[in-house]
């Protein structure tokens, strides 16, 4: 393997695990010491998604998330402790705790944030794209949504726009076979989910959600295409939440074991271990150390922003209105 | 002699009211994301589909716009559907369905047809769900001619009230609080239907009225506890239906009392708050002692973090600062 | 030709100029006159649509039509009289007045009614159909609606949860090239409109709307395979509209002379006359006699329903609760 | 020295003023269903696809969510849409764009980003549009917090405003009447931005305070001089921006009438003339003489047939009546 595939590799790797081990932080200490208000929803097994997709960007790329979206924030370069103080409320989060879980948002980097209304981010996603073609910008913008999201309105209308108006948009899929408790088969009526989008001429593609690597060539081929033709482009990633829908959910539409399994067999992160272990990429100990040192870092950027200040109550009154305009 | 009481929350008594009525009645039918097999995210139709079964108890996918319509379509054929919209955010996805087919298609008709709908939706705020899942919007509801609102606060008016609503031949958006579904309270355990457009005196009083809804209504309790500490004797009035308003009761108690304040979670302006003081000083102007009071939320979205959600979301001090604001 | 099919092409053809007429005299007449408020969208043009489909559904079948409804409505039964009543605000119209032309229904008909709101009707299709599964009759429920309803949200959701739940709604839509003043290629980003309900499983056919017995045996066949096997079924019909979107429309959007040049080689009258003359089904003195007898007899419903009261103004203060329930 | 004014229709204000906006800054862009090519069906947009191309003018399918996301997208990357609904019966399926992304969005990012964008919609009724496109709507969107509410009643506040709120960095609501387009009035022929949350009085008078806008605004100025006839000074408030409203000036002019009346055409119930009595009689109840009066529409949908559509929107004898009473 070439030197520069080799880093990039590890950079996927490095990316995929602080987003898992932030994810952890979340479900093993944050929510148990209810350091947590709300709705979480963890993204443990989509990371190769989140990932392999958003690497596959360019930086000036913008992205629009779902509820699901700690991962996709943090793969377009938010940094943890930012997350982490969001999260937890406090003053210092990226969003100054207004947001918190389900509406991270970072402006400066081009996460236009996360819309945890399902399917509500595909119309804005268009509007972005809009923008960047009226600018001159080969600029695109990706959409990322549940496989339930694909039966909202708000999916047809902005679907059937962005091929209309050949706007730069990647509606990227992620299949992870349940809306909540709604399995696929009783949500939607074809389960060929990649042809969902033929109704607006626009071909999908179905890929392994669960191989960074694919996910990453997949997004980066369908990428360029978009930035030069200006055309929309949709996927369909196959992948799994190995947690509950949110931190309340019991479960009770999958047996015990499926997740288990399923976590045995398709862990995104054990999968890129395995392989780059075994074609002689990186040798074992490389990945303790790096399991080690993000997971440090994870610790810390933990440790700082549970120090950091809380809002004052009165924060609350101001903000909604901007001042002036135009 | 004494009812026989007991003890369930809320959600209890929503699905202990759901299960009665679609024995009672082989047309009630419930549809909604997540409340068949996993029985609602807040736990509220748990075993209906088993006892039911699938044709009666149906998951939907991600469509409120169909869950609306849907309804509106049954009940038009003669079901009588309960749907669920799991946030009362997005009942602004069904609103199409509801304010312009579900409220209007009798009137538009000359009568033709009777549209039997139960639009079930959890609002409010509180645990910390943040500015688009914790609105409260029953004003923009009461608004619209067609509709009945239902604003329920204790376990006993959520059942009664349920009921009632399954039963009247009009669309009814009937609205829970989602940080009350664990709430407990008594319930008779004979069958009570609690007819719509009724208020409750939960509390009799003498120096103040205090007109509240939903969990606002048990801070107004709270409330008036501490107020009657300071010799303050407060008399709470829960209309339970925002739509039809039993105005006439909240006037008699301020015949009595002739101060008053309005305390809800939705934003003050705007709010159903606006609507009762309006029609108070209409009917009643001289009756009033005291300027009226509203305690609601500012005019900002619900934040995240617990220290500005409380700030936001009215609390039993903001109810209790406000009865002494309006008796000066 | 058989005594049985020419009697019920006649059949056809008198529903066919009973809506002309009709639409003429609100043209000619109402309008010029002043009998008439708000909105007004005529079909003339379409009538093949609505007599071919609503006469392959069974009496007992339920309809639902949009804003441009005066044909659909006619062709399920509704009397002119009852019609222009409703249409001049009268108290005997079949909404008694507070419907007006764009809210025409009749439940005794199975005329569930127009809903003038673009899509809007096809959840509401689902949901009657779903009420008719669940009494286990086998009636089923036709939805028509504009290539326009396409592009709405209503529509998506609605197709695919009638496919997923297999109800029996027959989705009918009517080609007509136009949404207001934005023609089709600006409307779909597909412009195979039959393929636009392939993303739920249901394979959509394209029909000639301008012959009424193409129109009845398309509508028949997959009124059957709907009926027998519970599935939702999907036609497109090429059709167009003679007269503007509605009452003031400018028609700046298509040439002085298309419109006219369509009616020459497409209105689906002149084209069933052809062809029942040309293959000796009829003498050309019976088409002028069926002329002149459902004109007199228009005429004579509009001159009924001149005469009929107006409601009281008080009347508008009651009728938007039923009273008491179940 | 004399403004120089002229006589322009209300769709010619509105023209005017997207037609200055559009060259004043290339950022403003407009879209919508039939706004492009056909010039709106209002007429409202003729001639400006052809004027700034169709990258900035542009016509939508029938997709409102989209129309509603869109704006919301196109304003979060910098641009100043002005995103047309065709009937605000229709803002309900764009509502979710509206409500829970358009106004929220900054608020929920820590004031990250800004939202620059114009909804504008033609709402009411009177010609003859039956239930479902006769709505007035106002009260919905007054009631959520990170929006701001126009509604214009002259062509010159018409054009004034919505220049106002097409700079203005937030989300505007901009509700048009669609019987009122073709009404004339007089413009200055100089540029003039009237800026949102400033009332303005209409006509003077000492004896009562009538509030109104949009359309019914030119109801309540000629109901002032039926009244002016029998010796009633009517002073005609037009708050022109009901979010945020005005309540100072409504305030002043009751301090000086001690009387006051709300007309509007939307619902009563729920209605923002509810909200108006209900800050007046909070913060001034000792300046009323006599009980507020509203004068609005029934708690009914609007009917189609001309006898009963008059009877349900208030018209200019309505509201000489509610004056009338409001007297005693
Ligand atoms: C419009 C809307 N309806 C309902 C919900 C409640 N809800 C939150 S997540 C979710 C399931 C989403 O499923 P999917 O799109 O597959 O994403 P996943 O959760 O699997 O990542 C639902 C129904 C919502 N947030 N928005
Ligand atoms: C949801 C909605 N948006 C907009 C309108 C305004 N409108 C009325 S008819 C129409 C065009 C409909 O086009 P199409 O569906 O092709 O039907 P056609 O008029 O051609 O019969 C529009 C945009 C509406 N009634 N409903
Ligand atoms: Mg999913
Ligand atoms: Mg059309």
């Amino acid at each position: 393997m070439a030197a520069k595939d080799r880093e990039q590799l590890l950079h996927f790797y490095e990316d995929m695990l602080r987003i898992r081990f932030f994810e952890e932080k979340v479900r093993d200490v944050l929510l148990p010491g209810k350091l947590f208000r709300g709705s979480s929803h963890l993204a443990i097994g989509q990371e190769a998604v989140a990932v392999g997709a958003i690497h596959a960007l360019r930086e000036d790329d913008l992205v629009v998330s779902t509820h699901r979206g700690h991962g996709h924030a943090m793969a377009k370069g938010l940094d943890p402790r930012s997350m982490f103080a969001e999260v937890m409320g406090r003053k210092t989060g990226c969003c100054r705790g207004k947001g918190g879980s389900m509406h991270l948002s970072d402006a400066g980097l081009g996460f236009v944030g996360e819309n945890p209304v399902v399917g509500s981010n595909t119309p804005m996603a268009a509007g972005l794209a809009l923008a960047a073609k009226l600018e001159g910008s080969d600029r695109l913008v990706a959409a990322f949504f549940g496989e339930g999201a694909l039966n909202t309105g708000a999916f047809h209308e902005a679907a059937n726009l962005a091929a209309l108006w050949q706007l730069p948009v990647l509606f990227l899929c992620e299949d992870n076979l349940y809306a909540i408790s709604v399995p696929l088969e009783r949500s939607s009526a074809l389960q060929d989910l990649e042809r969902r989008a033929e109704a607006y001429g626009i071909q999908g593609q179905r890929v392994n959600g669960m191989r960074v690597m694919e996910v990453y060539e997949a997004v980066s081929r369908v990428a360029q295409e978009t930035r030069e033709r200006s055309v929309p482009s949709y996927l369909v990633f196959d992948t799994y939440r190995f947690e509950g829908h949110h931190t309340s959910d019991k479960q009770t539409y999958r047996t015990r074991d499926e997740a288990l399994e399923e976590f045995r067999k398709r862990d995104p992160i054990h999968i890129l271990e395995f392989e780059m272990i075994d074609d002689h990429t990186v040798p074992i100990p490389l990945t303790i150390e790096y399991r080690d040192r993000i997971r440090a870092e994870i610790d810390e950027a933990f440790e700082q922003a549970l120090q950091e200040p809380w809002p004052e109550a009165d924060e609350a009154l101001a903000g909604a209105y901007a001042e002036g305009g135009e | 002699m004494a009812e026989k009481l007991r003890n369930i929350t809320f959600a209890q008594a929503i699905r202990t009211a759901l299960r009665a009525e679609m024995k009672r009645d082989e047309r009630v039918i419930l549809f909604g994301e997540d409340v068949g097999y996993y029985g609602g995210v807040y736990g509220a139709t748990v075993g209906l589909q088993k006892e039911f079964g699938e044709d009666r108890v149906r998951d939907t996918p991600i469509s409120e716009m169909a869950i609306g319509g849907v309804a509106v379509g049954a009940a038009l054929a003669g079901y009588r559907p309960v749907a669920e919209i799991m946030y009362c955010d997005f009942l602004a996805h069904a609103s199409d369905a509801i304010v312009n087919n579900a409220a209007k298609w009798r009137y538009m008709s000359g009568g033709q047809f009777a549209l039997p709908i139960v639009f079930r939706s959890p609002g409010g705020g509180g645990a910390g769900y943040a500015a688009q899942h914790s609105q409260s919007l029953e004003a923009w509801f009461a608004h619209i001619p067609g509709l009945k609102v239902v604003a329920p606060s204790l376990p006993r008016d959520a059942r009664g009230l349920l009921k009632a609503a399954i039963r009247d031949d009009n669309p009814v958006v009937f609205l829970e609080h989602k940080a009350h579904y664990t709430f407990k309270g008594e319930v008779p355990v004979e069958e009570e239907v609690i007819p719509l457009g009724v208020a409750e005196v939960k509390r009799a009083g003498n120096d103040v009225t205090v007109v509240s809804w939903s969990k606002t209504l048990t801070f107004a309790l709270e409330a008036a506890e501490t107020l009657a500490a300071e010799g303050i004797d407060t008399e709470v009035i829960d209309p339970r239906t925002l739509q039809p308003l039993d105005i006439e009761a909240i006037l008699a108690s301020i015949g009595k009392t002739r101060h008053l304040v309005v305390a809800h979670e939705a934003v003050q302006f705007g709010g159903l708050g606006g609507e009762i003081v309006a029609q108070v000083a209409e009917r009643a102007l001289d009756s009033l002692k005291r300027p009226p009071v509203r305690v609601a939320a500012p005019f900002v979205p619900i934040p995240y973090s617990e220290p500005m959600e409380l700030r936001v979301i009215p609390q039993v001090a903001d109810i209790v600062a406000g009865v002494r604001r309006s008796l000066g």
